[in-house]
């Protein structure tokens, strides 16, 4: 097991490193942050000063290497756009997203599981056609276009919701609304296909078959092996609990980390975008990290597997 | 095997060869009784079908079919409502046809989300036997690649096509392809291992079939219902994620058009002129819609477990 | 006294289309009865439906009665305790029988918690006892194993254990030893026998292994397109087939001692549950098919005391077997 | 705030977008008076406050004329001439010499006189100018090398290299005595003066910037005579100010003003249709009449001093023969995308240049004039041979961007010109210099009132045009140099005319589209009056609700 996880966290390491290389690389040779952040009237001399004073002119390898030297010794760069440091940045946009992606990420689930398990209990019925039904058109409308709709009837029309900004809950129940809906969707159709996938196992005829009432072969036999390939989905929308609502925090203009990246990106500001990536990529590994944990937890084969893999 | 079995015997040989037919009978069994016995098709999934099979028709004959061409501005039309004789859907901003841009849009969308998710399906299932296969270095490799994949934030990965190779729709297609793989890589790697630990493919495997004959004809078979409904749930976030994309400029750029690009730039019309979004959006829905529908009937086809 | 089990005109249609067509099973206490026939003639579906396991979509008919009560589209909370605890059930393909999740203990204690009166530590010391009456060596440590830690045959005796722990007056073993390797089938049906024996109970024993049933059973069913074509004693079906199908299995078969000699394949293949051919099913595929075989199905009718026949050309499909001219 | 914005909020409950309730505002002890909450779609770019950093449309938005002042200011609620600002009066002692008399009793926000010592303090080398030194000639060259500046409180690189850019030739300041300074220029410079009176060279408290423990401190909050201090600045989500009563012309009208960071269009119109924000900013022309359907609201605003061009790059193998450049602007119905686009609120400029000029303005100049038939002259004298064109093109950085680019693009091709668009995202893969360099979309601002600040910076011998190489004309170039230098008014006028005449006809290095517009959103019950400018006044006299 100890070998399995040092094996896990080598991986998630190199992981991270490959993520800001490739990150480093798209973001140093695909434009020039003087450009982007002093705008196309600057003229050239003041381009000139600020290339000068942020290393921009000296070889990629040497900003590479310069770059990986700070992040040894701890730093992790100033943003370019005030010469803050990148890490006080983002980690002032962290409540924020998290306000957000958090309460969605729970009505996700409270929302998306049972839906899902019931239309997979009720398979065919009516019930189980209008839950996927509005699961599909739910994941299919882009957030964009939920957010303005949600925005027009309960902003403008009926006035009972703020548009947009963050001064109070109120303000986070729009978006959270729009995350959750499509994001519940996705989860009730996975859980709807996983419940049935178990449901249509022999050992659920086995439970069945030795008299189990109903009610307890799902509780206790169907739900925790339909928690498998659930897990795998949680996880995913976990570690997109950091940068995951670009689009949600552009339309309701609230100040996340999603949206801090896109103009992070936009101006080129290295430091800043890596910062996010970094955070981004620890709490993807952490996540898978966890639900391989929880695969063993949940599924006795992959414990005796774990130890040699 | 005793020889005083019967199963051996032509009288209940199938088509199916016999070792797999023992250590899978009853699945194989089931399997071949449902290919005897097609039920019919239900409405629902023959209305998906044809509609799956006019916007393909669509798709092939959008520019014959359009009435106008699709960058064929008129500006003294702009934003005119729909219904009238000359613009069915209403015009656009630049007073372009919203009918004859639909058509050529769902070209565009359907080569986009057909392509990636082949794409995506292939190289992910590919990627995921081969951990399974091979375990060890290249398993770890195959799951760092998925790990960083799942890291990147996609938008980054699309600045980098756009900034690095301009922006050409084969290479969209290629970089919504990466999006996704990493769930099948996934999903078909710990199907194949388990399915690896069942006695089927051990058999199958002691017979001395090879690699790529066990995974192809005896492993995906069995995880096909997995692996169809992720196809049927990365399909329309191809198209999803293409209009993200075009929410944040980086997807299919002008003068092209597509369905996440028409319902991107007419956002800000929503209020104004809501037909420049709706008749795309729609169109999202309604093919998911029936993709998802035609993705569940297969699923039921092909599940052996389901009886 | 009523017979255990009596199945009268037992039909099951999936989405309109018929798999079982009017089954008829009588079962006496501590009888053996073999149900054999191919895949698809209903062997499995019979027994499922019986105890209600068919999925929702199945539409059942007809009449299922233990000891005279009938148990078919009984209330939830009695078939619940009829299965498990009259009518045992054990599945072929031990791999995904079990709940790969759960431990052995927890899946078999289940069944002793659900049809025993058994408190606490009772509970597992039975549980023990039952793994070892199955002959799984180290029983207390192997209470605590999953499913994917045994072979094959020892989840096959843990079904048996499972299935034994309700004190059921019928096990249903619907193949049992198909997936497993030819010494470990034996071993399996060695346990069978014996414990049917020393417990008294019936047993029902869905083949298409017919040396298996044969040796195991008192009497068989021989299925085909889900019916029963012939219902009689072991060694009457063996030494005088009467259907032709029956016939044609037999013919099949090679003989344990004497001779090498061509073995006789029954010509097609068993036909599309959609699209029954209008009179006996098997008419397309008999070499001894008249023309009234294809107006109507024939009704399973005696010949004998205990042995009876669905065929309107049995007689001539006898003497035809024994070798003696038509006419 | 959230007090303000949950009232506001109860308050419009329930009413219906048509019949909305006036917005009513924060009440506080005593004061009574309203504040704002404005949506923008970018508050500032550079995250900072200095005007010498943030040199920006939407910098000016938030600084003029609410938190910073110049000596000469621009006349907001007129047509941008100068007028007197934090002095009073100004004259030449000679050509390279401008005497200023400063406005007495002005109070900073810290309660510090406004004084000549603050005026010479700005104009320093700490706050402004670093190491770099003055060149005795017009502009500095682009990239020479601007020293890096001092440890201790580092001014950033690019402070400097504007401040040059803004006084290439500024020798020294000097306080005359408490209320009088004088700015000594290298060189003879009649731009002096409007020097004074652009984005940039506005006047800061000398104390608050030796209290501040950093640059970015100082940067965040800065401390000047604007009728509104700063109470905070959130980058990349708000910046609050606070009325600064002790204002010399008079007691602000708002309490407070918020800016707030709204990108989606839809959602800026949104909230002020539901009464959270009151006003909206940077409104694209075609929402102006969804908004205006609504009788409770108007968008207001108009032309700005900004140019939307067309660029050429003339070491293009087809852009070489000035004939097809000159065949691109005759193609441009300019009209139709100001009356299809603008919804005719903006207007088809006199080339570029601007009426504020004064007496530098050519009114009997024009842009090319619409005329197909010219343009297919023109390509068929040229020998075109329908050679595609490539466009590099940006996804909206400017407003309707991408429309006028799929319209030129079908009007260059009505004429034969083979123009394909390339999407790029970002300037400098718009400006790598390459064989596939052609036509881009660009904009020039003018700074002050005379050429020097628009043709000369933008598209002269140190312009970015230039100096990425895309153009370059020897006498332009020559009348560039004699611009910058001369004093002999007349002169000039010539020089900039022949200017216009080869950089926009002969052999054009840009041509025109229209004149750039900013709209504003907001309630009619407010009395407010935006400024042909990115700038929003909300001085006494200028806000009532």
């Amino acid at each position: 097991m100890g070998r399995y996880f040092a094996i896990r966290i080598g991986r998630a390491a190199l992981t991270i490193v490959l993520v800001v290389t490739f990150a480093f690389v798209v973001l140093r040779l695909s434009g020039d942050p003087a450009l982007m952040i002093l705008g196309p009237e600057a003229p050239p001399e003041v381009l000139a000063a600020f290339r000068k004073a942020w290393g921009l002119d000296d070889p990629i390898w040497f900003q590479y290497l310069d770059y990986f030297g700070a992040i040894a010794r701890g730093e992790l760069g100033r943003s370019m756009r005030d010469g803050r440091p990148a890490i006080e940045l983002v980690l002032e946009r962290i409540p924020a997203t998290l306000a957000l992606t958090l309460p969605a990420f729970v009505f996700k689930v409270a929302l998306g599981i049972p839906a899902g398990i019931y239309a997979a209990l009720h398979r065919g019925s009516g019930i189980d056609r209008a839950v996927m039904m509005t699961a599909v058109a739910g994941f299919t409308v882009p957030s964009f276009v939920l957010a303005l709709v949600l925005v027009l009837v309960f902003a403008v029309q009926l006035g009972w919701l703020p548009s947009g900004g963050q001064d109070s809950w109120r303000h986070a129940i729009l978006p959270i609304a729009t995350l959750s809906l499509g994001g519940a969707a996705v989860l009730a159709r996975f859980t709807r296909s996983a419940m049935l996938e178990v449901l249509g196992q022999p050992y659920i005829r086995t439970a069945s078959a030795k008299g189990v009432p109903w009610r307890k072969v799902v509780t206790s036999h169907a739900l925790p092996n339909a928690a498998i390939p659930t897990v795998t989905i949680l996880g995913f929308m976990v570690g997109t609990l950091m940068a995951g609502a670009v689009v949600v925090e552009s339309v309701f203009a609230w100040p996340g980390v999603g949206r801090l990246l896109v103009v992070a990106v936009a101006n080129r500001d290295l430091a800043v975008v890596q910062c996010i990536l970094l955070l981004v990529a620890m709490t993807m590994v952490t996540s898978n990290l966890v639900v391989d944990f929880l695969y063993g937890f949940l599924d006795p084969r992959l414990r005796s597997k774990g130890a040699h893999a | 095997m005793t020889d005083a079995t019967l199963k051996d015997t032509k009288a209940f040989s199938s088509d199916v060869d016999s070792v797999s037919r023992k250590e899978n009978a009853s699945r194989l069994g089931s399997s071949v009784r449902r290919r005897i016995s097609l039920p019919a098709i239900p409405v629902s999934v023959a209305l998906a079908i044809s509609w799956i099979v006019a916007m393909l028709v669509i798709a092939a004959f959008a520019e014959k079919i359009a009435p106008y061409g699709f960058t064929q501005l008129d500006l003294r039309n702009r934003l005119s409502a729909p219904g009238n004789a000359a613009h069915w859907l209403g015009t656009d901003e630049l007073g372009r046809d919203v009918l004859s841009r639909l058509l050529v849009s769902i070209r565009i969308s359907l080569l986009i989300a057909f392509g990636a998710t082949a794409i995506s399906a292939m190289v992910g299932t590919t990627l995921g036997f081969l951990a399974a296969h091979f375990r060890g270095l290249v398993e770890q490799l195959v799951l760092m690649l998925s790990d960083f994949q799942a890291s990147m934030p996609f938008l980054i990965m699309a600045l980098a096509v756009l900034a690095f190779f301009g922006n050409s729709l084969p290479l969209l297609i290629g970089l919504m392809g990466l999006f996704g793989w990493e769930r099948y890589a996934r999903i078909a790697r710990g199907l194949a291992i388990s399915a690896n630990a069942q006695g089927y493919a051990v058999a199958v495997r002691q017979l001395g079939a090879t690699p790529s004959r066990i995974y192809l004809r005896h492993i995906l078979p069995n995880i096909a219902s997995t692996l169809i409904v992720s196809t049927t749930l990365v399909f329309p976030e191809v198209i999803l994620t293409e209009s993200g994309l075009s929410f944040l400029g980086l997807g299919v750029q002008p003068p092209m058009t597509s369905l996440g690009n028409m319902v991107g730039y007419g956002r800000e019309y929503l209020t104004r002129a809501p037909w420049i979004m709706l008749a795309p959006a729609t169109t999202i829905v309604v093919t998911t819609l029936a993709v998802s529908v035609i993705g569940d009937w297969l699923r039921d086809r092909l599940d052996p477990t389901l009886q | 006294m009523p017979p255990l089990v009596s199945i009268r005109d037992l039909r099951v249609a999936f989405n309109g289309v018929p798999v079982l067509r009017g089954v008829d099973i009588v079962l006496q206490r501590g009888e053996a009865l073999g149900l054999v026939g191919e895949s698809g003639s209903g062997k499995s579906v019979t027994w499922l439906a019986a105890l209600g396991l068919l999925p929702r979509h199945a539409h059942v008919t007809g009449s299922v009665q233990l000891e005279g009560r009938e148990i078919l589209g009984a209330p939830a909370a009695e078939l619940d305790h009829v299965r498990g605890g009259r009518i045992a059930m054990i599945f072929q393909d031990p791999a995904s029988a079990l709940n790969p999740v759960l431990t052995i203990r927890k899946q078999l204690c289940e069944a002793l918690a659900l049809h025993r009166d058994l408190q606490g530590s009772a509970v597992k010391t039975e549980a023990r006892r039952l793994l070892e009456l199955v002959g799984i060596p180290d029983a207390a440590r192997r209470l605590e194993a999953y499913p994917h830690e045994f072979s094959g045959g020892q989840i096959q005796r843990i079904m048996i254990a499972m299935a034994l722990a309700g004190n059921p007056d019928l096990l249903i073993a619907d193949e049992p030893t198909t997936a497993l390797d030819a010494t470990i089938q034996a071993q399996i049906l060695e346990l069978l026998s014996t414990v049917r024996r020393e417990l008294g109970i019936a047993m029902v024993l869905i083949s298409h292994d017919l040396g298996v049933v044969a040796e195991n059973c008192d009497r068989v069913a021989v299925m085909y397109a889900g019916r029963i074509v012939e219902d009689a004693p072991s060694n009457q079906l063996f030494a005088d087939p009467v259907h032709p199908y029956a016939q044609g299995l037999i013919g099949a078969l090679p003989p344990l001692d004497g001779p090498r000699r061509r073995l006789t394949a029954i010509p097609g293949t068993v036909p599309d549950p959609a699209q029954m051919p209008s009179g006996c099913a098997f008419a397309p595929r008999c070499a001894l098919a008249a023309e009234p075989c294809g107006l109507a199905a024939p009704s399973l009718a005696p010949i004998a005391n205990d042995r009876s026949v669905a065929c309107i050309r049995a007689e001539a499909s006898r003497r035809a077997l024994l070798g003696i001219a038509a006419e | 705030m959230s007090k303000l914005t949950r009232r506001t909020i109860l308050t419009s409950g329930g009413a219906a977008a048509g019949t909305l309730l006036l917005p009513r505002f924060a009440i506080a002890q005593g004061d009574n008076r309203p504040s704002v909450t404005i949506a923008v779609q970018k508050v500032t770019n550079a995250n900072v406050l200095d005007v010498l950093r943030e040199q920006s449309n939407v910098g000016e938005r938030v600084f003029f004329s609410s938190i910073w002042e110049g000596l000469i200011s621009k006349n907001w609620r007129g047509n941008l001439e100068a007028v007197p600002g934090l002095a009073t009066e100004w004259h030449r002692i000679d050509d390279q010499t401008v005497e200023v008399k400063l406005r007495q009793g002005v109070k900073f926000h810290n309660g510090d006189e406004l004084t000549a010592e603050d005026v010479v303090f700005t104009f320093s080398r700490e706050r402004m100018f670093g190491e770099t030194e003055a060149k005795s000639r017009s502009t500095i060259q682009a990239f020479e090398k601007i020293p890096t500046p001092r440890p201790g409180k580092e001014l950033p690189p690019d402070v400097p290299a504007v401040a040059r850019r803004i006084w290439p030739d500024l020798v020294r300041v000097d306080a005359v005595d408490k209320y009088t300074v004088r700015f000594y220029n290298a060189t003879p410079d009649v731009t002096i003066e409007g020097r004074l009176s652009r984005y940039g060279s506005d006047i800061m408290n000398r104390r608050a910037w030796e209290e501040s423990a950093s640059y970015l401190d100082w940067a965040r909050k800065p401390i000047t005579t604007g009728p509104y201090r700063v109470v905070e600045l959130k980058p990349d989500v708000s910046l609050t100010l606070e009325a600064h009563d002790e204002y010399w012309g008079g007691r602000p009208p708002l309490k407070r003003i918020r800016f707030l960071e709204v990108p989606e269009v839809a959602s800026r119109i949104n909230g002020l249709l539901s009464g959270e924000y009151q006003f909206a900013c940077d409104i694209p022309p075609d929402q102006i009449a969804g908004i205006e359907k609504n009788a409770a609201f108007e968008v207001q605003g108009g032309t700005i001093l900004n140019h939307r061009l067309t660029v050429f790059d003339k070491n293009h193998a087809v852009l070489a023969n000035p004939l097809v450049r000159r065949a691109f602007t005759h193609a441009i119905d300019r009209q139709a995308i100001v009356d299809s686009l603008w919804a005719g609120r903006t207007r088809v400029p006199k080339g570029l240049q601007w009426e504020f000029y004064g007496d530098m303005f050519n009114a009997d100049w024009n842009v090319p004039a619409y005329d197909p038939k010219l343009a297919q002259d023109l390509l068929k004298q040229a020998g075109y041979k329908g050679d595609p064109i490539p466009y590099r093109l940006l996804n909206n950085y400017y407003t309707n961007q991408v429309a006028t680019a799929q319209i030129l693009v079908e009007m260059w091709k009505s004429v034969g010109l083979n123009v394909q668009i390339e999407t790029k995202e970002n300037w400098s893969q718009i400006m790598e210099r390459a064989p596939t360099r052609a036509v881009r979309d660009w904009s020039n601002s003018a700074a002050f009132n005379d050429p020097v600040s628009s043709l000369v910076a933008q598209h002269g011998p140190n312009g970015q045009q230039q100096q990425i190489g895309e153009w370059t004309n020897v006498e332009l170039n020559k009348l560039s140099e004699f611009l910058e230098t001369s004093t002999d008014r007349a002169a000039r006028r010539k020089a900039f005319h022949r200017m216009l005449e080869i950089a926009e006809r002969e052999d054009p290095a840009y041509t025109v589209l229209h004149q750039n517009a900013t709209f504003t959103a907001k309630p009619k019950s407010i009395k407010w009056k935006a400024a042909p400018a990115f700038a929003m006044d909300f001085r006494a006299g200028n806000f009532e609700a």
